[in-house]
């Protein structure tokens, strides 16, 4: 299951959603929006992504977990709109019968995901909105 | 020039560079039934200097996929140009 | 924090627990009792600890966790007692400013605890209970 | 055998262990005021062939401390059999 969504991300439903009586391990990734960059407080981020390109690439993403890991179930959501510090902006979350197989896949995930997914994020601080500087994106 | 061989880019803009033009997209006119991304990269500099493209590592992405700029548009193609990306 | 309980593990507690403003990741690995194993179906695991020494080892794995790793919080706990099919046995949980962090201290921790905690495990089936072969204790 | 010349060392045991002698511990006396653990090796392999020790891999714990044999247990040491250990 891959999809961005405007809607708050339930760990404890996503959990759900991954658990399988057949699989012994569960590796997950939350990103949250801390309380600070490197020089200064941070009251929440804008994200932005261009959604019908994010769902492209996580589609993409998902297949490779699977023709890579011998996993049971892949779930990758990512957040879009405006989240206060403490929500979750991200979550990965891998099922499989053995722990290695699980870190490796949500490991992969997550860092596909942010090397490949078409995402932009807005900094609230007390002195105002800035875009935050990223990275030329990985094809 | 003569109008009846000019045709319509749609580009989409995100992020920053939405909120510079305070518009989704870009409508730009071109004066053949396709350009190339190189040309179009090329055009976007001049006829938008307010978009700031030569400060910026971006790259376009054609129908949801990163393009290598020797390809060619045409107007149904989704266009998009994606400026550096900070997800997650 | 580390321990080992009877209770059932409830993940949407440790993730509170783990939870903080300061950090933009959390990564947790959940191990749980599979419906199998490599010849049969398994109905239940019963999970026996050496308690006292096994809270040292966690202790001790703790510790060099916040050593090698700029993490903000660490959660280990382990049950034991009887469990069904898919509940959950062991959990880490960590918390940390970026990602990789994270992932490194939450595999450690699993490793680890795999490698050096006196835990025993025997499997129910429906041929009957069986202590199950484990490896040697790792100083 | 003087009598008086023994003490009595209390081993913990777990898992399979516990199970076989159907008991959390070995209450065992030695004829000293301590043994090294490779001489209660031996001693619990010879006064307890139901333990099958010669069949697993184990190791002592002392005072929840895996120990090098060479060492001496006295009876307030806090000492436990380690069988192949299957948590997680």
């Amino acid at each position: 299951m891959i999809l961005t969504t405007k809607d708050t991300i339930d760990q404890t439903k996503i959990f759900d959603q991954v658990k399988d009586d057949s699989c012994g391990a569960i590796v997950s990734f939350i990103g949250l929006v801390r309380d600070h960059n490197s020089k200064e407080k941070v009251e929440g981020i804008f994200y932005e992504a261009y959604d019908e390109m994010v769902e492209e690439i996580l589609k993409n993403i998902e297949k490779e977990v699977f023709n890579n890991w011998n996993i049971k179930k892949f779930i990758a959501v990512h957040r879009t709109g405006y989240l206060q510090v403490g929500e979750i902006s991200v979550m990965v979350a891998v099922s499989s019968e053995h722990r290695k197989e699980a870190f490796e896949a949500c490991s992969y995930g997550i860092e596909n995901i942010k090397k490949r997914c078409p995402i932009w994020k807005k900094e609230k601080t007390q002195f105002g909105n800035d875009w935050i500087e990223g990275v030329k994106i990985n094809e | 020039m003569n109008l009846s061989e000019c045709t319509t880019l749609k580009i989409r803009l995100f992020g920053i560079l939405r909120e510079k033009m305070e518009s989704d997209n870009l409508l730009i006119s071109i004066h053949d039934t396709s350009i190339s991304l190189k040309e179009l990269r090329k055009y976007l500099k001049e006829l938008y200097p307010s978009l700031g493209l030569n400060e910026i590592n971006f790259v376009f992405a054609v129908n949801k996929v990163i393009c290598n700029e020797d390809m060619n548009v045409k107007p149904l193609d989704e266009i998009a140009i994606i400026p550096p990306i900070s997800g997650g």
